[in-house]
């Protein structure tokens, strides 16, 4: 496989989410706008390329019974690090995803990726399939933000895109529903249909 | 009534699927069955609460006395799959026929996030040890009423004609879009 | 001779059809859609129509052009759900609005799960409530009920009764004094309030009721039980207190508990099979509405009950079954 | 390079091993970022401060002091300029939103007046309850100025003189209720 | 309040319209073809072969076992041929074909037409003298009458019932026999009784035949132990397990029999073909049919014998009529269309409809809208919408947990779906695989 396709893999055909449906809860969870899905998914992908990374550099010192605790330790560890380090740096973001960093550590994605591929692949491969899983990732949530955000807010990643007529107040009269957790559940729903339809097309 | 509110809150109002988005993995894969569902939500139940006292302890008296707060992630993630281990040792041990209807399903656990969420939820509502348990006990009820309702629904969409592409996940997503929009009514209850 | 035809038993049937039931449906509606045209004038109409001619149009193009089935539009169903969803919105909605609720409606609620027999949930309640937490604004602006005086784009909007009563509560005041702000039982029996253009009269609701009974297109145990449940519980919180809560006629009257308990909560797609699974349905959707209603955000609750109740169809028809002929002798 | 045995030494081993360098390294990231942390949540307080108080040349939250509420903890940041105090910044609370826990910066001038309100945490609704943060809109504006003395912290509906938001009058309610709190506390007794 | 099963039911247009003509005996045919399989069971094995000469009662065929019966010949002549002629079942058979000469019938048929009460065989005589004159179930069911009444050990049977419901719209043979051979009938129960020694037989007749009800009220007073009960008009009335619930609120359990709740059912026409064999010594080879159709000239009951075609029926009440769809072997509800009007009429015909083109195809099928018409009025308390997607998905544990062996068939559901769904043929369906299946895991 040369690392283009093990790069670009994580983009369409095996994207985590509308592909593997794996991590969906911050999916669902943190997507009420295209930027807080951007960050969610760059903060994963942090983690994904560390963990992956450790995990195919150490694969070999671990016995295969202790496998998966040693996993959990190492990526809980760097989930660790990107709360602090979002802490200091970028608040009001962390703030928004709250709980959901935390809960990186049980994305099956990240477990997934260390087990399935980074502890069987070389270090270098290891870290490619991190990027291309992560940023596959970065990009299902982006683009479930953005139409979230598109449809709820009447912005994308803040900018104002005057679609929806005004209200008395001045206000635009946005389908708030995408915003609250039924637009996430019915969004990504049709996002899956939509994708699949794509994918299909493009391997015909 | 402080309890009541917790129990209401956490069961209805902010259910913690269809309005937190935790526990979404084994939400879609594993409510297709009401049974299964029924097995899923009470092994769930289980682990939930006692990691959430155990969580609880841990950081009341070792996390927050030593000022190691920011190793609660790390920690209460190895407690949780330490403690599905546990489980399934002793139920195997305690009781062969209860170890048969959930064991299948403890695995899974360690990686729903329902478990950690809820554990770390405690902490940041600062409840205390009782209204932890209250809460830990009424997410898992709100979590196996979601999953069970989901998996009737989901029997029922396989005895109907769903259009090709919307089978399987997507139409899941759509119900539990609607579910979740039905559940908005309850907003206000507490 | 001709060549006879053959097939298995039955050789008779019933002469009712899929179409005929769904237009006694609308029937039934008419009452109510000629009394909303007076309280309401021209909105009640653009209103109605909006939404009929969309929910027709959604069911048509989804069915050419995404599902590639044969359209069935003509089978009435499309034309109930957009009744109905103009029945439970207010009549000066922009249309736009009207539009969106009906795709979501038809497009979301019904034709993603395979269209009419196939999705479980009210499509008329989806889309009204999909309205209702999207456009709340708009969603509870009542115009109030004058007529053909009312401007569809300007019309005079003011409370519905249970409005009334929630504010009214929430500021303390005592239920006797709310009383006197809101219409007289006798006005509300025959609609004269403000609210969701076809939930107003309960008088011509009732009188669809009698004739969907006397056709046989429902039957008598779903508003029944919801009619009663609500009755009791609030009876009984009015007996606790009565000068907090509202009496059990009033909450009959107000809001959709007609048009729900009659119209929406029949729905054949959404309700359960047996009876006994009827009445569970039907307590649901009383307790929930009247939890709502009390306790909730929510000045009104029987549309969400409704749907929360829809989800819980399923469950019901697998574990509450018609009696079975010759099985308590087998299990006892 | 061959894997290591499954024996029970190895085991443990190895688990204490990663334990130990993983909480060597988050050990010294935390002390790395604790600097950085607290310095992004006093900003975020202070910022609030400024906000809600005329202007001011002493370190309102270095000067805190505290008062027990309803269940829960009001605090005061006095705020002086040459030594007078201009104004009182009162991190305020309710549990009556639409999505319950709502937390205000409420800057009272000496006299009882509000000179201007902050949303520091909330969960209401998007596009309905969130109009409360002048973020969203201007609504909260109205409260700049008036003296709950004159001016009746409560939403028309109730008899009060708030213009509530459109179709969110419980989180309008709520907000009452949380200015209310903090207007009642100050006059009591957190005037120093 | 008329007694009636409990749940379910529906009434379909009567279409009673031979119920005032009195039975005819219809002209002897030409040939008659008697197939030798004209009930549950064993097919019977054929004694005579091409030449031999017979007499109207000769057996002709021979019961194959304990569940199986006897043929007699209908007519007297010569035998052309044993072969296999289509029948009314649609299927290829073997039959007997033989030529008309004469009425010559057997010495020992006693052709008079008085009335004899007494009983003068004892009660296994009287099963015998059942089984060797071929009696079986006339109501349709074709099960034969002797196995019934040959009670297994250990069980106690207190009451006989005996079905003159006639629940099937258009059929009137049961109901011009109770009118026209009522004593012989009642002796017929009597016999019955004494055969399974119980005190206690129950008529239940619909009440839409007021004139039979009054008419053996009337006589029954003379008959001790038996008793007519109006039943009321509600289809499928003449259901056995129905039949029971409603007359004495006792239920065969699901998979049982009446026998488990004491109780035997046999058909007002049985009652009929024992009187005359056990005091005629007449073995069964004519029966009541009924000819009808709404565009039938002459709708018409007429004494058949049987092997005799259906064409001659037909010929008799007034030839086809123009718009012909549909000819059924029975009633609406339950009958089977015949793809042939040269079929014979059998031991179980008791009625040929005839329906005008413009009844006989089926309702246009639109998606089912769950409006659970069929659940309310399926008498056996199953969901026929959930047992019809099961059979056609062919998850056959469901069905099977879901209750489809207890379909008694009765086509309520067809009748009733508004979307016109084809209920019961997916339930037969499903009846037919879960059965295979309940046979392999037996073995």
């Amino acid at each position: 496989m040369s690392q283009w396709k093990n790069f670009s893999k994580g983009f369409f055909k095996e994207n985590a989410v509308f592909v593997l449906f794996l991590g969906l809860c911050p999916t669902l969870g943190v997507t009420t706008s295209a930027i807080n899905g951007m960050g969610m998914g760059l903060a994963t992908t942090f983690v994904l390329v560390m963990s992956n990374l450790v995990v195919s550099l150490v694969k070999s010192q671990i016995p295969d019974k202790v496998r998966i605790p040693s996993f959990i330790v190492i990526i809980a560890s760097f989930v660790t690090m990107v709360e602090l380090l979002m802490q200091a740096y970028v608040p009001a973001l962390f703030e928004q995803l709250g709980l959901f960093i935390p809960l990186i550590v049980v994305n099956c994605i990240v477990l997934g990726r260390a087990e399935a591929f980074a502890s069987k692949n070389n270090v270098f491969s290891s870290i490619i399939d991190g990027f291309g899983m992560g940023l596959g990732f970065a990009m299902a949530l982006t683009i479930l933000g953005g139409v979230r955000e598109i449809l709820g807010s009447g912005t994308i990643f803040g900018l104002n895109l005057h679609l929806f007529p005004l209200d008395a107040d001045g206000n635009p009269t946005t389908m708030i529903v995408f915003v609250l957790a039924p637009g996430a559940f019915i969004a990504l729903g049709y996002l899956i249909v939509l994708i699949n339809k794509i994918n299909k097309k493009s391997a015909k | 009534m402080d309890y009541l509110i917790i129990i209401i809150s956490a069961i209805f109002v902010n259910n913690i699927v269809l309005a937190q988005f935790l526990g979404i993995c084994p939400f879609i894969g594993v409510s297709s069955k009401v049974e299964t569902s029924a097995g899923m939500a009470g092994a769930v139940t289980f682990v939930m609460v006692i990691a959430t006292i155990v969580t609880y302890l841990l950081q009341k008296y070792v996390l927050e006395a030593f000022g190691i707060a920011f190793m609660q992630t790390i920690t209460f993630i190895l407690v949780i799959a330490a403690l599905v281990q546990l489980v399934e040792i002793i139920l195997k041990k305690v009781s062969p026929t209860l170890y048969q209807a959930l064991g299948i399903f403890l695995p899974l656990i360690t990686t729903n996030c329902a478990v950690l969420g809820v554990a770390i939820l405690a902490v940041q509502k600062d409840y205390n040890l009782m209204e932890s348990v209250v809460f830990a006990v009424s997410n898992a009820i709100g979590f196996g009423l979601a999953l069970i309702v989901f998996a009737g629904l989901r029997e029922q969409m396989d005895l109907v004609n769903i259009p090709k592409g919307m089978k399987g996940v997507p139409i899941a997503f759509l119900v539990a879009g609607l579910l979740a929009l039905a559940f908005m009514g309850f907003a206000g209850l507490v | 001779m001709n060549k006879l035809f053959i097939s298995p038993s039955p050789h008779v049937y019933e002469d009712t059809t899929v179409k005929r039931l769904m237009y006694d449906v609308v029937i039934a509606l008419l009452p109510a859609l000629a009394i909303s045209i007076y309280f309401f004038g021209m909105g009640a109409i653009i209103v109605t129509l909006t939404a009929v001619v969309s929910c027709l149009a959604f069911e048509w193009l989804i069915q050419k052009f995404i599902l590639k089935q044969e359209p069935s539009i003509t089978d009435g169903s499309a034309a109930v759900t957009g009744i109905l969803l103009a029945f439970n919105i207010p009549t000066s909605l922009p249309i736009w609005i009207i539009i969106v609720g009906s795709l979501v409606a038809i497009g979301v609620a019904k034709m993603s799960f395979g269209g009419l027999g196939n999705n479980p949930f009210n499509p008329a309640l989806v889309g009204r409530v999909f309205m209702l937490i999207s456009f709340p604004v708009q969603m509870t602006s009542w115009p109030v009920p004058t007529g053909f005086n009312n401007s569809y784009t300007d019309a005079v909007t003011g409370a519905t009764p249970l409005g009334v009563m929630k504010e009214g509560i929430g500021a303390g005041e005592s239920m006797s004094a709310i009383m006197d702000k809101i219409p007289s039982h006798m006005e509300l029996f025959y609609g004269h309030m403000g609210g969701s253009m076809g939930e107003v009269a309960a008088i011509a609701l009732i009188l669809g009721l009698v004739y969907m009974l006397y056709k046989k297109v429902i039957k008598i145990h779903i508003p029944a039980s919801i009619i009663l449940t609500i009755t009791v519980f609030t009876g009984i919180l009015w007996l606790i207190n009565p000068e907090s809560n509202a009496d059990p006629l009033f909450h009959l009257l107000t809001g959709g508990v007609m048009l729900g308990a009659i119209f929406m909560a029949t729905d054949y797609v959404t309700s359960p099979m047996s009876v006994k699974g009827m009445w569970v349905f039907g307590i649901g959707i009383g307790l929930i509405t009247v939890s709502i209603r009390v306790f909730g955000a929510y000045p009104e609750g029987i549309s969400f009950a409704i749907l929360i109740m829809n989800a819980f169809v399923p469950l019901i028809n697998s574990y509450i079954k018609p009696k079975r002929f010759g099985e308590e002798v087998k299990n006892g | 390079m061959a894997k290591r045995e499954s024996s029970f030494l190895n085991m443990v081993l190895t688990l204490l091993m990663i334990t130990f360098i993983a909480s060597a390294a988050l050990g010294y990231l935390y002390e790395l970022t604790k600097g950085p942390i607290a310095a992004s949540k006093l900003a975020k307080l202070n910022n609030a401060i400024t906000q809600v108080v005329p202007e001011f040349d002493t370190i309102p939250s270095s000067e805190i002091y505290k008062m027990g509420v309803d269940g829960d903890t009001l605090v005061f940041y006095p705020a002086m300029k040459d030594s007078i105090l201009v104004g009182t910044a009162v991190s305020t609370f309710t549990n009556k939103g639409f999505s319950g826990y709502i937390n205000l910066m409420v800057g009272f001038l000496p006299d009882g007046t509000i000179h201007n309100i902050s949303v520091l945490e909330h969960k209401e609704t998007p596009g309905l309850g969130d109009k409360m943060t002048k973020k969203k809109s201007d609504w909260s504006v109205q409260f700049n100025g008036k003296n709950p003395a004159e001016f009746k912290i409560k939403v028309t509906k109730d008899r009060g003189d708030v213009d509530a938001i459109t179709a969110s009058t419980i989180s309008s309610r709520a907000f009452c209720d949380a200015v209310d709190r903090a207007y009642k506390a100050y006059m009591e007794g957190g005037k120093k | 309040m008329l007694k009636t099963f409990p749940q379910g039911g529906v009434h379909p247009e009567e279409g009673k319209y031979s119920a005032n003509s009195v039975i005819e005996t219809l002209p002897l045919p030409k040939t008659v073809s008697i197939p030798i399989s004209q009930h549950i069971g064993a097919p019977s094995k054929a004694i005579v072969a091409k030449g031999d000469k017979v007499k109207v009662g000769d057996k002709i065929a021979e019961s194959a076992g304990f569940v199986s019966a006897n043929i007699h010949s209908s007519v007297s002549g010569t035998v052309v041929k044993v072969d296999k002629v289509l029948d009314s079942s649609g299927y290829k058979q073997t039959c007997v074909i033989i030529n008309v000469e004469g009425d010559e019938w057997n010495e020992a048929i006693d052709r008079s037409a008085d009335l004899k009460k007494e009983i003068s065989l004892t009660d296994k005589e009287i099963i015998n003298k059942i089984n060797e004159s071929g009696i079986v179930g006339l109501g349709g069911a074709t099960f034969p009458s002797h196995v019934k009444l040959s009670v297994p050990d250990g069980k106690k049977i207190d009451v006989l019932i005996i079905n003159g419901v006639e629940c099937e719209p258009y059929l009137t043979s049961d109901h011009r026999l109770m009118l026209e051979k009522a004593e012989e009938m009642l002796i017929g129960i009597q016999i019955l009784m004494k055969a399974l020694s119980v005190n206690s037989a129950l008529i239940g007749i619909e009440n839409n035949k007021p004139d039979a009800i009054s008419h053996l009220e009337g006589l029954v007073k003379d008959y001790p132990g038996i008793e007519v009960h109006a039943l009321k008009v509600q289809y499928p009335q003449g259901g056995e397990k129905q039949l029971i619930k409603a007359l004495i609120n006792r239920e065969v359990p699901s998979g049982g029999l009446p026998l488990n709740v004491g109780a035997v059912v046999h058909n007002v026409g049985t009652a009929f073909a024992v009187y005359e064999a056990v005091q005629k010594n007449k073995p069964l080879f004519e029966r009541v049919v009924t000819l009808t159709g709404k565009s039938v000239a002459k709708p018409s009951n007429f004494m058949v014998r049987i092997g005799a075609p259906v064409t001659e029926l037909i010929e008799a009440a007034g030839g086809l009529p123009e718009d012909t769809g549909k000819v059924i072997n029975g009633g609406p509800m339950m009958g089977k269309a015949l793809n042939s009007i040269e079929v014979p009429v059998v031991k179980g015909t008791s009625g040929i409809l005839i329906m005008p083109v413009e009844l006989s195809s089926r309702k246009k099928e639109s998606d089912c809208i769950r409006c659970a018409k069929c659940v309310s009025v399926c008498a056996q308390g199953l969901e026929p919408y959930l047992l019809n997607k099961l059979a056609q998905l062919e998850r056959n544990d469901k069905l099977e947990t879901e209750g489809v062996m207890d379909c008694i068939e009765c086509g309520s559901c067809s009748y009733t779906c508004p979307a016109g769904l084809p209920l019961l043929d997916y339930m037969r369906l499903g009846k037919s695989r879960v059965s295979q299946i309940i046979r392999s895991r037996k073995q």
